[in-house]
């Protein structure tokens, strides 16, 4: 019984802090990740990076001045997780603005600019972290960004533009979260579960304030692109 | 440095701040990064909890006795991201299954507990975590991003990553600033004072942000066409110094470093 | 009734500076004055509005508004700013909507009026600072000028008693600075109180019937124009020397 | 030597605007001199300099420098840059690097310079806007006023012959202005010519030689300083009536 009441406290602690935690929840802090994962997820990342860096190469040798605005462009994607996004819980968080991104510059050149955005948050402010690189980027540079587009570029048309646009916000926020509690399912399986026991853990443990932000910075993104329509 | 409020640019500010003001601000970036990599990597390789507590204290020493970054900046943002490394840490210590272990809870199906083999684990986890965050934090205040660039460019980083990022490590001051008025001209007409406001407050800011990011750029690329802007863009390298002792302490680092992966 | 604005021995540190923007500052903004705040840059006048305003909160000290402390509750700082209102320095970094009429209507929509009320605040604001006219404009469209009395209106439509503004005049052309200094005449002429913080030396000496000399976070003094610019101590803290011959 | 700017009976227009923003303007920039360019918001200032700059091209007319058209090439503009420095309102909007040192260099690199030589051009612009002890210092921790100074000097060290400000003194308390005028006197010292579009009556009174006025994109006067503020229509062409007795 003292075991059970043990946990349920820690239960409430654990959530208590998680409403109030930082804005980059979903970064795989340095360190966090054995050598081998981390290794496996900069393999996995790379061959985007290369794409992505190619077309980018293609769009500035056409245009040169463009490097002024992808400068800036990677500095909106950082600037944009300092604002206030309200959980249907009550506190408040940060956006991650990788859907948006997406819809604003397309998903390779977001493989780039997310992957720098990235790099900053780890150099600037120790969120995040170099050898975990690789797998923070995968999540929130290439996943997310990714499900947003196809998303978006999906149901353009057939499902009306705030559905389409808070799909594809909201449903890339959930996947970067799903896609980092795997990296940490594969990299600290349970001991007594496995990856799967372990998924599911580091899955609920985000879940319960991840889905309320989720949806949050879905209808949040739909009210920044009605807004850019307009101007 | 709660969650909530934009706090994400006082902790820019005051860490950058520290980068450019402290007594290693002149040392070689490579020098700095490669003593932090170094640390990163035999925390990580070596993978023994003694060894992420030894390279922990050494850092946070040289931060604050070295670089003379003082001892409470350098503890408060080690402090707040190990608030957060428990947590993560959690998630190894607890275990889900079918089955009981020794203390469980059950919840539906499943059972969720300790596992005698989880504690350690989460434990070793923690400690190496915390010893390579020390040795990122390190090089975070000691080295202001420019520095960092410039090293990626001697490293032959393609040139337009290097240009995009310098650009962007400005303009991230420019938006940050012109994002923190917003938002108190916002508050000062009661924005963010409910669920909505507060949506509708970040919507605005986040679209109007987009177009004087466009507006900027524009007006930038006017500017450095004035200054011969042909698409490159060319600046003469930043000048450093090697730092002797640094290498010293170094190695001493590397050195206890092994000594505490056989103790152990 | 409007009741007196009172900084009670108020300090301020921003986080990570070693020294205060503000030090044991303590003064009374009456209701109905023209007040004009100078000082050079870093001398406190912005954070001395921003906490007038409610947007920063003292670290030591007071802040009344009539005899009541200002509560920095939600209900407190919701009180605060139907009689307080802030316009910042850069109009481009104040106007964010698209459309002219959005923007002036964000206050009074948060205050919780009408959509009726809403619009007819929007409106008399509007009417005040002779923007009427651009009410469907896009924001972006607009001259350096309007946008500054628009950023203005928006304030003005939470039909504040008190309004504070931040360099009000700086980038304007001459006749863009006129017409603003039209508004705060009409203001005054209401009996409500406007706070300029400003280096325009030429708008405190002629416009103001107040000036609040700041120096390094303190108040160096409080007076007349005429007081003020006449004494050869506190000239030192609005212009250097080599200015005075300027006659502002 | 040093050869003039002239302009001959320029016009430009901006994509969307039905009126041009320049109609068939023609003067002579003379070297040597001290030129304020004045005139309300929207009178042409800022499209002058743009154009004297190689930023715009003439739509109609022909700009020179000496005997010899303005050649919008590569080659051209590269020896035009030699010449002609722009400096513009907004240091945020010029300063592209977070390191002073690098931004600074972009100039003279750019110029086709030899880093030694480069080096050599950075501290000589840095020593004449009294930003030297500024060099290792990161962009976005100076002030207004040193900002404008480092976004000066980023002009100054491509060495041109004339440098075109527009303006250089809004927004910035009377020190920061007191400097940055400071730095024109010493270039004015060496010979060289700087032009100012500004709203600072007081600085083209006082500090200006020659005084250019335009009205809605045509040259209304060009005068010395006491000639042309004696003049009742070209006052109203300056500022408004109510203004007048500020005595700038």
């Amino acid at each position: 019984m003292k075991h059970r009441w043990l946990l349920i406290s820690l239960g409430a602690a654990i959530l208590i802090v998680f409403e109030a935690r930082p804005a980059y929840a979903m970064h795989i802090m340095e360190g966090f990740l054995p050598p081998l994962w981390a290794l496996f997820w900069f393999a996995v990342v790379i061959p985007f990076w290369i794409i992505g860096f190619r077309r980018l190469r293609a769009i500035v040798n056409d245009k040169p001045e463009l490097r002024l605005l992808l400068g800036f462009a990677a500095a909106f994607t950082f600037v944009l997780s300092a604002l206030k996004l309200p959980s249907v819980t009550g506190s408040s968080s940060h956006p991650t603005g990788t859907g948006l991104g997406a819809i604003l510059f397309g998903p390779w050149v977001m493989s780039v600019l997310g992957s720098i955005v990235l790099l900053f948050q780890a150099l600037l402010i120790a969120h995040g972290g170099l050898t975990t690189l690789g797998a923070n980027a995968f999540s929130m540079a290439v996943v997310g960004p990714w499900v947003a587009w196809l998303i978006w570029r999906g149901l353009s048309g057939r499902l009306p533009f705030w559905l389409t646009v808070f799909l594809a916000a909201a449903l890339a926020n959930l996947s970067t979260y799903v896609v980092t509690s795997l990296q940490l399912a594969l990299a600290h399986p349970d001991p007594v579960g496995g990856i799967v026991a372990s998924f599911i853990k580091f899955g609920t443990i985000f879940a319960i304030t991840q889905i309320p932000l989720a949806i949050s910075e879905g209808i949040l993104t739909v009210l920044i692109m009605n807004a850019l329509q307009t101007t | 440095m709660a969650a909530g409020d934009a706090r994400i640019g006082d902790m820019l500010r005051v860490i950058d701040r520290y980068a450019f003001s402290n007594r290693l601000r002149n040392v070689d970036p490579a020098q700095k990064s490669g003593i932090a990599l170094a640390t990163i990597l035999l925390c990580l390789l070596l993978d023994r909890p003694l060894v992420g507590w030894i390279a922990t204290v050494w850092m946070v020493g040289i931060m604050a006795g070295y670089a003379r970054i003082p001892l409470h900046v350098v503890i408060a943002v080690l402090t707040t991201e190990s608030v957060f490394l428990v947590l993560s840490v959690v998630g190894i210590a607890v275990s889900v299954g079918f089955e009981a272990s020794e203390a469980a809870l059950r919840l539906g199906p499943l059972w969720i507990g300790f596992h005698h083999a989880a504690l350690p684990l989460a434990l070793q986890v923690f400690s190496r975590a915390l010893g390579c965050t020390a040795a990122l934090n390190f090089l975070v205040l000691t080295t202001p991003l420019v520095d960092l660039i410039e090293l990626m460019h001697r490293l032959r980083v393609p040139a337009l990553l290097v240009e995009v990022m310098m650009l962007s490590y400005r303009a991230i001051f420019v938006l940050l600033d012109t994002l923190e008025q917003m938002v108190t001209a916002q508050t000062a007409r009661l924005g963010y004072t409910s669920w909505q406001s507060t949506l509708r407050s970040s919507a605005l800011i986040g679209s109007r942000l987009f177009v004087i990011a466009y507006q900027r750029s524009q007006a930038l690329e006017q500017a450095l066409i004035g200054r011969g802007f042909d698409g490159d863009v060319r600046v003469l390298p930043l000048s450093y110094r090697t730092e002797q002792t640094l290498w010293l302490i170094g190695i001493l680092i590397f050195v206890s470093l092994f000594l505490a992966r056989w103790w152990s | 009734m409007t009741a007196a604005l009172t900084f009670a021995a108020v300090s301020y540190r921003f986080t990570g500076n070693p020294t205060p923007a503000l030090h044991r500052v303590s003064l009374s903004i009456d209701p109905g004055r023209r007040i004009a705040v100078l000082g050079r840059n870093g001398a406190g006048k912005s954070t001395l509005l921003l906490l007038a305003a409610g947007i920063l909160r003292p670290q030591e000290g007071q802040i009344r508004l009539g005899d009541t402390p200002i509560s920095y509750s939600r209900s407190g700082l919701r009180h605060l700013r139907r009689h307080v209102g802030l316009v910042m320095q850069s109009p481009d970094e104040q106007l964010f909507s698209a459309s002219v009429w959005q923007d002036i209507s964000f206050g009074p929509l948060n205050l919780g009026l009408s959509p009726a009320e809403a619009r007819r605040a929007v409106h008399e604001a509007a009417a005040l600072c002779d923007v009427s006219d651009l009410l469907d404009r896009p924001t972006h469209a607009l001259s350096g000028g309007q946008k500054a009395r628009v950023a203005l209106a928006g304030v003005l439509a939470m039909r504040p008693q008190y309004l504070l503004v931040d360099e009000a005049t700086s980038g304007l052309d001459r006749w863009a600075r006129r017409q603003i200094v039209q508004v705060f005449d009409r203001l005054a002429a209401q009996g409500k109180t406007v706070v300029l913080a400003t280096h325009d030396l030429a708008l405190a000496r002629r416009w103001a019937d107040l000036v609040i000399v700041l120096d390094a976070g303190s108040v160096a003094a409080v007076g007349t124009p005429a007081r003020v610019f006449a004494d050869e101590t506190l000239r030192h803290l609005i212009a250097p020397a080599e200015d005075w011959h300027d006659d502002w």
